[in-house]
């Protein structure tokens, strides 16, 4: 229990993990195999599992998710790799308008038990097209879970939960964390999806984050303690389901919100947040509430400028005062 | 698993024919509900392709994958969903295919292995893909056939979809129904090959057949041979089926931008009326076939009535089966 | 003044008075030459353009907005047409990955010129890959504007604006308002992108709609007259720049909002609509505020299940007088 | 516009020497950068690849489009670009070719008509197809060219590309550097036919040439034999080079996955190699050769200081040049 493993480690633990139990488990994906993945996200999976279960693809988007979705279909539950989110826009169509719509448009007829796992994120000078956070893309599409783990355990847990889930899970590897380190999970973990975690005990206000920007509030929410004030820190872990109760329980109690997201303020996920609060949990807020998200512009390539529009926790911290210093 | 013999017994002829007339007889009425108004929404008839998908489904196996595209009532059929649950589907009923929820642009019998109609142009090719990588695997020795049209053969999943399945050898048979036409503009003008899919086939060093698609005996060894080649292991097969659509693209279309002359051709070349002919070649009489046709008509006209009869989906169903567990919640 | 015209004639009337004026626009798009388009959009562009000027293009989503990308980057304004808003999936990564960004990753050295213009939403039963609203699939990438004409006359002023506009912009055309009549617009009418349009004066709710949702938030707006409820109706006919101004300064005197969008309510635009008011008009509001949204379901075929899935005026007054109620 | 001779004269090659040798030294530079730290996130060199750019680049005229990958350093300076402007690109400079806002996979040279490199595999070939066409309309006698790797033949764009291109008659050159290999896979592996890139011409009847990537003179024929077909209206070519990358994918990659007898035969066959035996053949002395190399390492060592020497970004920005008033407002 108390030994560390890295992010990075923990999804191809995850995977691992399900592949062993589960060999109608298959991954499919560019360079994961002898390769092992451009992030090493898929190490060890090919030596272990051979090239029945873990197949090298041409860089072919389409296909790539296509054929995971035909082989959902057909008794199989594939794990797709696109290398970079930024590049689920080359196979959007699977992704938005068949994998999700299929077991709808049937009348329930066919279920599509698949897993896109994809390297999601700035804050590494990759610059716009292999740099973004499009969770929020996913998020506007009915008919997908959605996972992004923020801790080693966490994705061990929700990777597992993916894999065997009936229904198509997003999952979104934060390139920012994968070095980072954390508590290995006991043996078989598995977490529901949908449910969001407490990271942070607070009664000021409400910090709402995600994957990368959790350690970024915490940041926040640590500095903050320096002055009196308490942050609760909810790290959502998934979008759909999203867990809207906890939110809500906790601005019930703190009658503040600040959300954290990474992708841009236009359409981003903190903006259905937002608006389910002001909705159902109007009379509880005291206050403006906040979302500190990425800039409405692409990702530069310079470090100083790639910082300056992303969520940081100098930005969460003014967002929190502000809330607390209005109302 | 065997390869049909080239000449199928009269037998097999007959029933060929019955399932051809079902076919002609359901979109015949789908047209006919749709100007009348009890069809709403959109219809893609595929009335003068039903060769296609009885040659096909007569050389396949019971368990074979097939996946079609919004074209897609003479496969629905041809794999085994009944003409009310199709016309159910198509008059928005409880009773329909997929429950009133997918329309005439996505009919699916899953039980029968038909995995879908897509609407959009291509999408299937490397679904269809993932069904074969999926047998392979699982070593079930079933193959997936992907029915598509001369206009899918210039878009992006094409290419890669026969790219891997040419790789991974993959049991999957490529069908392209070649009926000269996407929408309302000939194939010939935005197409760099004479065969759309055919001419395809050397980019990815795969076997290519055109073949007569209004011959339903020729489109049944055809499909039997490929299948026979995919189920060996020795990988796809491209096959392009000349036809062509008697009614125009969807709905009420006209399909002025087709020469009279062209239409008239290929009408006298009416698959049922080739197989029809090849049936009093073996001896059968034509008031034998005619009770074939009058018998489809009735069945038709039975599923009609009974789809008529149905009611509406309950409105509460526009929320269930989002997820596998029959359920839409989406969040706490 | 007077006369009369449809939104589906003002589309192709919005493109020939650009194209009278303006040699270098050009149109590409499936079937949109002597076929006139599926929707007859382009009806008489081709007649009286001529091949050099109107192109009939393959099944190639990808090939057509690529193409319109590199000919606006050399000089030409063209207008791509993707006939139903679904196919967006098919070039998403033109849409979203290359378009929006190259202007900005090149530091300013290049502009991409150029009008993608499609069909969108629902409520013809079209089914669940041709119905979707997916308006907001574009908001969430900055670097695109975004007009969703309402009426005949805005189509046309729109339609001008963003084939003048320097900067790439996407026109979403409803599906259900193509056979709607009003009033055509003065000669060589031009609207400038990003002003919402107040469709109806009142005191005690701000209803915000976009293109569908304008007519079905007035319907509701005159039932609610009936009895004695004031709606603001505001058009915002863009989503991109989006004129919150306009929002802001209604609910400061209203104190109340819904929003009305047809897009699903997971991710949907009104959500940043909401954040915006529930940050910067906090203070002005009196009651939760409301969106009326699809639903988070693909869209069903059967005309009553999809009617149970999209917004319609009774949803609205019942969203309206809950606001009232409450508060 | 003429077509180049078969073999250029002493100067000619000398400069095309000049031009290899000052992308080989950019590259160097670059990449020792980037191990000690002062070039952040990725860079994707050409070490290897320099005679696609230089002869690509001296077969066309200035006005031509060239439209490049992630990989693309050598073809922004043989387009134009200054060692110095890339470098500080790279070191996120304030006086990068981009204004450190594109990085190394973004480099483009507008006023050269270097309209951009493109980090997502194959998205250029439609773009570089969009200029072809506007070229056309406009009547301007331009040529656009595509550079792309061998592994951006196996995705949708590609085939859409070329079957536009072809039905079109459009003037582009369709160029592959096949260095034999995608991030850390042999090509082989997952394309179906032998050439990737001539091998799919047939599928669009288009003419293609397999050349050796590695002979500057070669490409330069190449290119201006399809540049003169293109110009004359006769449609676009497809051109195969044959070549290698001689450093790892990107960043640190060391290339451990290929054969270490692979790689040493190809440095056997280095483009300045090939060049300076030609050069000797041609009765250039070795010291004149090697005075080249000095120069370009001098030149580049002065870009070097000058980049080193360059501010950062000012962080306002970040919030330019969104849209083409120069600003990034998106609301009121
Ligand atoms: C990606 C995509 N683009 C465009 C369309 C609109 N569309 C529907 S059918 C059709 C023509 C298809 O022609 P073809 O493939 O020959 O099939 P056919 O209708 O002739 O059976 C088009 C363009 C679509 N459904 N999907
Ligand atoms: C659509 C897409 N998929 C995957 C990637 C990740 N990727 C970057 S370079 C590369 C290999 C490309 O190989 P090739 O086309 O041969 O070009 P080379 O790198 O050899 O020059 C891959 C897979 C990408 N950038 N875009
Ligand atoms: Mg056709
Ligand atoms: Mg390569």
């Amino acid at each position: 229990m108390a030994d560390l493993i890295t992010y990075r480690e923990a999804v191809a633990a995850g995977i691992a993990q399900e592949m062993r139990r589960d060999p109608t488990v298959v991954c499919l994906g560019e360079d994961i195999g002898t390769a092992e993945g451009v992030f090493k996200t898929t190490a060890g999976l090919f030596a272990e599992f051979g090239p029945q279960r873990v197949w090298d693809t041409p860089i072919s988007e389409q296909a790539i998710v296509g054929a995971a979705m035909g082989a959902a279909m057909t008794g199989l539950r594939p794990v797709a790799e696109i290398m970079f989110s930024d590049f689920l826009a080359c196979c959007w169509d699977y992704v938005a308008n068949e994998i999700p719509k299929m077991r709808y448009m049937t009348g329930g007829q066919v279920t599509v038990p698949l897993v896109v796992r994809t390297a999601n994120g700035g804050g590494l000078g990759f610059g716009a097209q292999h740099s973004q956070a499009v969770e929020n893309w996913a998020m506007a599409v009915p008919g997908l879970k959605i996972a992004a783990p923020a801790t080693p355990a966490d994705m061990v847990g929700l990777m597992a939960a993916a894999i065997r889930s009936d229904d198509p899970v997003l999952v979104f590897e934060h390139k920012q964390l994968l070095a980072s380190k954390g508590e290995a999970p006991p043996d078989d973990h598995v977490l529901p999806l949908g449910v969001a975690e407490v990271r942070r005990r607070g009664d000021d206000v409400t910090l709402v984050a995600l994957a990368s920007t959790v350690p970024t509030a915490l940041a926040a929410a640590e500095r903050l303690a320096g002055d009196g004030i308490g942050c609760e820190v909810i790290d959502l872990r998934c979008l759909v389901p999203l867990d809207a109760r906890t939110v809500l329980d906790s601005v019930a109690r703190t009658s503040r919100l600040v959300i954290v997201e990474e992708n841009p303020y236009q359409d981003g996920w903190g903006a259905t947040v937002a608006s389910i609060v002001a909705d159902e949990g109007f009379y509880d807020l005291d206050a403006p509430l906040k979302r500190v998200a990425g800039a409405c512009v692409p990702l530069p390539f310079a470090a100083n400028l790639e910082q300056a529009v992303i969520p940081t926790a100098d930005r969460v911290a003014t967002a929190v005062r502000q809330t607390l210093d209005s109302g | 698993m065997t390869v049909v013999q080239d000449e199928p017994r009269v037998e097999e002829l007959l029933e060929l024919y019955r399932r051809m007339s079902l076919i002609r007889a359901t979109e015949k009425a789908a047209y006919d509900l749709f100007m009348s108004g009890l069809v709403k929404g959109t219809t893609h008839l595929a009335s003068g392709q039903e060769a296609v998908a009885v040659g096909a489904s007569a050389a396949l196996e019971p368990d074979d994958y097939v996946f079609a595209t919004y074209r897609g009532h003479h496969h629905a059929i041809a794999r085994g969903a009944s003409p009310e649950a199709c016309l159910a589907e198509l008059m928005s009923r409880a009773t329909g295919l997929c429950a009133a929820k997918g329309g005439s642009m996505h009919l699916t019998v899953a039980d029968h292995n038909m995995l879908g109609s897509y609407a959009i142009v291509g999408a299937h090719l490397p679904i269809a893909c993932g069904a074969a990588w999926s047998a392979r695997i699982r070593g079930s020795g079933q193959v997936a056939v992907a029915f598509f049209g001369d206009g899918a053969t210039n878009i992006g999943a094409f290419h890669e979809a026969l790219n891997l399945a040419a790789v991974w050898r993959l049991p999957v048979l490529f069908v392209c129904e070649n009926n000269l036409y996407m929408e309302y503009t000939s194939i010939k003008t935005v197409t760099a090959v004479a065969q759309p899919a055919a001419g395809r086939a050397p980019a990815y060093q795969l076997p290519a057949e055109v073949i007569d698609g209004n011959d339903v005996v020729a489109v049944r060894k055809a499909v039997s041979a490929a299948a026979a080649r995919a189920r060996a292991g020795d990988g796809p097969t491209v096959i392009e089926a000349l036809t062509y659509r008697q009614y125009g693209h969807s709905r009420s279309d006209p399909g002025k931008y087709r020469p009279k002359e062209e239409v008239d051709a290929w009408l006298e070349r009416d698959p049922l009326l080739v197989l029809a002919e090849r049936l009093r070649d073996r001896g059968v009489d034509q008031p034998a076939i005619d009770r074939l046709d009058s018998r489809a008509r009735e069945e038709v006209a039975a599923a009609v009535d009974a789809a008529k009869a149905a009611p509406p989906p309950d409105e509460s169903t526009a929320f269930t089966d989002v997820w596998a567990d029959g359920g839409a919640q989406w969040r706490t």
